[in-house]
């Protein structure tokens, strides 16, 4: 099999599904509108066709009950994964959440688990306004009992997919709007990502921008921006935020001194606050230069001009890495283009 | 304080569903150029409703919404041109280009910020209007909210919460039998909305939501009963959404509903039907009044600048 | 797969019914000397449905509880030396000691993790039966709730899937008057909680909660209909919680609830009732079985070790 | 007034509700079981039949409609004060707090305000297990929009919950099980504590111990400890957790040069990674030798031995901080009192 086969984020969460669904009956996808005509971006499109109206199925809008039903499923050995529109619903299912899949396996000591996944999309797009548009992830990593996953790339949609449903944990799975178009290499096979390991995605000595999902774009874009500027820049992709991959991130930040951690959500208690309060803790090296970058702090005003101030980007995350190494914020270059932004259209 | 017209006026009803529907027509016709860019919840073909209901209401009268909220914002008396400006994220706009098409919000004519997370602000609502009731306020609560909001369990709580207290207040569900794309009774088991909600202690009745004089009837007659003390009340209204769930295209060649339904409800369009019992002179004239307010909206929308960004930090806090 | 008795076994639901209460009233006797160190809701009073909706269902049906669930544990079949041992936070208890009275699980004897977030089990357990239903199996599920399960909006949420998807599963409402100190009619208003249901396509009906034959009968043709195909069904029984919401107290001295209830109540006490059906002799036999069975139990759990610090760590992750 | 006068924790709170109900009619309270006959610890109790049943009263066990109802209440303009038995359930009222209260502020472009306090109780006490002694106030930083205050003295109780009533914003206002019969001195006239700023509880030199709520009580306990060893530790009541007073913090941390953050819940995204985060951002001083503290990465279970184990304490704490010192662990006394926990019996 050819393993430079380009497929997009949103086919490639399609064919793990398909994969998996196909190798073990016991996986089975719900949630709103997963057998509708779109299909959560194409993601779920058709499951039931091929597997049947009990495995792949809409739900009424009642977030709390269908995911105790998702928990309910998984206690009784399925692999359910319930998939959200928009991850700021995950506030309607909280308790079942955090109070009851987080609970079981550790409150019977072992006795039940909950292999379940939790899908959910995040993040700016179009006008999404501040309901629309929160990842509430830190919450996931403060409360133990989660994995949570936050892929970038098509490769990583797919096989962190497939671990996301054939691990036994509840895993939160995070897809960010801006990312199901996006391609790359994706291997035709069923494969696995490893939990608990972030990803360098491109090398550099100078500096170490991190990113979760979408803001690792904007930090390979400052990684551009910064190269014009003679800085070299390492970028990492969190990927994995629970467990924590912070080894690798303060790896880097040891070698290159310097490091900007990009949330995408707003910095207070963030991933990033998490990252550079290990730095901090850690004892070994030179002191890094640290600094952090998220949505500010203030609910998502709707209005392009106030959403271009609200969420980093490929300029403002490359000034901040500027001014850490001591350069001008002023000679960052400022052309850039986010066609994936620029091309992302109403309605959705 | 104000009230309501008296008896059904047609003209009004006009007026209001053809500033609703021009505005929504305009809004699709323009979303192309990415003026507005946000997602939109248009209400082509729900316009009676909200004309009905509205024109019932007094001016302290306090109307909770949601995302698909033109509509009700419009009959309630909002100011077209502030609403056309927060479409297009505009200073100008009423909350700055904040809150958008799916937020709108204007306290001048008591319409409280709409929200866009399915059934969230039906406790609110009853939670105003429990307010309202300590003051001992004449003014009377009105909360719309689609057929789907009656999935989440909050929206029972809320209700049993309503008539646990005997809180004055009026919700009007109006079932345009879908949520985005999936059929109410593919949501939903047993018994109607009505037959449910009258369980938890709601007196709930129903209406032609496809007539404006008919909501109007059944609004008026509730309002009524409020204010003299009623406790919770439910109307619900049959409606069609002729557009998709978001944004400006007809969605019924997706194939998840018929054709055929889009074309009985609009054999009872609303519109034509009031014009028919209105003098031409009337229609033209008011025709041409919505015409020349919603040009003159755009043109402020158009006009206004862009927040600056100061206006990010602005009002985090009270 | 194993079932029920086919006929309601008065000593076997004797010895079940004793066995609870004498479990309870010891944890009540011994509380005072802080080796249960945790709060526990007893269920004297209560013992007739455990005991009768238990002695109904097989040992494959796999039974929800709540942090009421000594009396459902103990007549599902539970170990009643591993579950004192629970209570005694040692490392011999069934969850080791993390679980606790609140959280009583064992997968043995099926069944789950109790929770202590009133109604949040309600949809697990709908899960869960929607997984036996995939699956094809022959289990059933029960899920036993307070009345005041029905005040929060997921217990309707789920109610309303179970319908929809015509998931055979039976809900038990224990309905003891009381959430707390607040009294139902305080917290509910409109019909009572099988009208409600019906309206979201449940089967509901109702049992004498004091009598364990009558819970037997209705929980017993509840599973074959289940069995037969039949989807969601409910029962509410109505009985009467003796001692205080949380530990070992009576707290009728508090004043909510009149002494005369619990007078009413303890005048139809199972307990004597299914003696008055038996030998002699056989209730003698069963009450020193139960008094060794318990003490055994005690002296299980005295004997324990506690859990060491190793164990904080253990199945923290899948 | 003699300003002496020594009340109990949970008599400050009510007499904060006494006074401000008195003081603004727009102030009401309501909450599962305000007027039973505990009165959530006595903190509201008989209140309705000094003001009327609608101002102290109970509701159903639905806390998404009640925390609706209570915005909405605050909406119109009232001041409703919101009591949850355990901060576990603010799980089941996520969206209303998160997705409501913290956005229609700024959404509406300051048309509208939510004036409302949410009280809930936290924390260990009596073998509360995994889904009763919860504390999710990262949360509450971590989302814009929420004022969020855990005061550990009866004085900050009184003056806390005062300012909170009279604040115009959502506050979360936490209180632990443990605190509340604890005495202190409190003012009989209504006054207001200023909301973001720590309090400085015990002067030190050597080492800052920084907790939240009742890990206050446990670093005021190993500061005696450690006092025994020679080690003279400054103690801070971080008390406001939004806006969260880091400089109070590291204006200490620099002084002392070493730091222990003793959260009351689990690190990871915790106040302590905040502050730790701010204190590897700041470029002043020295660097500052740092640590955290809070929950094991587990969910509580519930017996004593083992909550001893996952709960920081005194000695743990003292521990931890020796350790920075470069001390031994071993060499920190052991034997504590902590009467309110040792007298804490259930069945609550
Ligand atoms: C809690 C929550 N879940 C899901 C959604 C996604 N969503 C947006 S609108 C909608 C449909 C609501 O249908 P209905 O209440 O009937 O109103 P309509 O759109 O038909 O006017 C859904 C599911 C949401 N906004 N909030
Ligand atoms: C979500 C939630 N809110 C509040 C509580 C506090 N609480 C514990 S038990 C209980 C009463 C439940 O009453 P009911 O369901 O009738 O059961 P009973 O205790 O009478 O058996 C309440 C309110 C809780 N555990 N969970
Ligand atoms: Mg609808
Ligand atoms: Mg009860």
């Amino acid at each position: 099999m050819p393993n430079d086969r380009i497929l997009s984020y949103g086919d490639a969460l399609h064919e793990a599904l398909h994969q998996e669904m196909a190798l073990d009956d016991s996986v089975f996808v719900l949630g709103q509108g997963v057998d509708d005509l779109k299909g959560q971006y194409g993601s779920t499109l058709d499951l039931h066709k091929e597997y049947g109206p009990d495995r792949n199925f809409d739900v009424p809008i009642a977030e709390e009950a269908i995911t105790g039903v998702a928990i309910g499923a998984a206690l009784a050995g399925m692999r359910p994964v319930n998939v959200h529109q928009r991850m700021d619903f995950l506030m309607v299912c909280m308790n079942q959440l955090v109070n009851m899949a987080a609970k079981y396996h550790y409150m019977s000591d072992g006795q039940v688990r909950v292999p379940m996944v939790v899908r959910a999309s995040i993040g700016r797009s179009w006008g999404q306004g501040p309901q629309h548009s929160q990842a509430a992830y830190p919450f996931f990593m403060h409360v133990p009992g989660f994995r949570v996953l936050a892929p970038t790339t098509p490769h990583d949609a797919k096989g962190g997919l497939i671990a996301a449903i054939r691990d036994n944990n509840p895993v939160i799975f995070i897809e960010h709007r801006l990312l199901y178009a996006n391609t790359g290499v994706v291997p035709e096979d069923p494969f696995e990502i490893e939990l608990g390991k972030a990803r360098i995605l491109r090398k550099g000595k100078d500096i170490t921008l991190v990113g979760v999902s979408y803001t690792v774009t904007d930090c390979l874009r400052a990684a551009g921006l910064l190269a014009l500027m003679g800085i070299d820049a390492e970028v990492i992709d969190l990927l994995s935020l629970a467990p924590l991959d912070s080894e690798t991130v303060l790896k880097s930040a040891q070698k290159t001194g310097h490091l900007v951690v990009v949330d995408n959500t707003w910095t207070l208690c963030g991933a990033g606050a998490e990252i550079l309060a290990r730095l901090q803790e850690d004892a070994s090296g030179i002191k890094v230069k640290a600094a952090r970058m998220g949505y500010a702090p203030t609910a998502c005003p709707t209005t392009r001009c106030l959403e271009d101030a609200y969420y980093p980007g490929p300029v403002s995350v490359a000034q901040k890495a500027a001014v850490l190494m001591g350069a001008d914020a002023g000679d960052v270059p400022t052309d850039v283009e986010r066609t994936e932004l620029e091309e992302f259209k109403g309605p959705f | 304080m104000a009230m309501g017209t008296s008896s059904f006026d047609v003209k009004r009803a006009y007026y209001l569903e053809r500033t609703i529907r021009a505005t929504e027509e305009k809004i699709a016709e323009i979303y192309f150029t990415d003026k507005v860019k946000s997602p939109v919840h248009l209400s082509v073909g729900q316009e009676a409703i909200a004309a009905g209901a509205c024109t019932a209401l007094g001016g302290d009268d306090v109307v909770f919404s949601n995302y698909r909220g033109h509509a009700h914002y419009i009959a309630k008396g909002g100011d077209l041109n502030s609403m056309w400006a927060e479409l297009y994220g505009k200073a100008n706009g009423h909350a700055g280009g904040k809150a958008g098409s799916m937020h709108l919000v204007d306290t001048k004519v008591n319409f409280m910020p709409a929200s866009a997370i399915v059934a969230s602000a039906v406790s609110n609502a009853v939670g105003y209007a429990l307010a309202l009731k300590m003051r001992g306020s004449d003014a009377r609560v009105v909360c719309f909210h689609g057929e789907g909001a009656a999935d989440e369990g909050v929206f029972w709580e809320s209700l049993n919460f309503a008539a646990l207290k005997d809180i004055p207040i009026l919700f009007i569900c109006e079932n345009n039998g879908y949520a985005i794309y999936s059929k109410q009774q593919d949501r939903m088991a047993g018994k109607s909305i009505p037959e449910r909600a009258s369980t938890f202690g709601i007196t709930a009745s129903r209406a032609d939501g496809f007539s404006a004089q008919a909501v109007y009837g059944a609004v008026s007659k509730a309002m009524a009963a409020l204010r003299e003390g009623a406790g919770p009340l439910m109307i619900e209204v049959n409606t069609y959404r002729w557009l998709d769930h978001v944004g400006p295209d007809d969605d019924h060649p997706g194939g998840y509903r018929p054709q055929s339904d889009l074309e009985a409800a609009q054999a009872i369009d609303d519109i034509p039907r009031l014009a028919a019992q209105m003098d031409a002179d009337d229609v033209a004239r008011i025709d041409a009044q919505v015409a020349d307010e919603l040009a003159a909206a755009l043109a402020f929308a158009e006009a206004g600048d862009f927040p600056d960004e100061t206006a990010l930090g602005r009002n985090d806090y009270a």
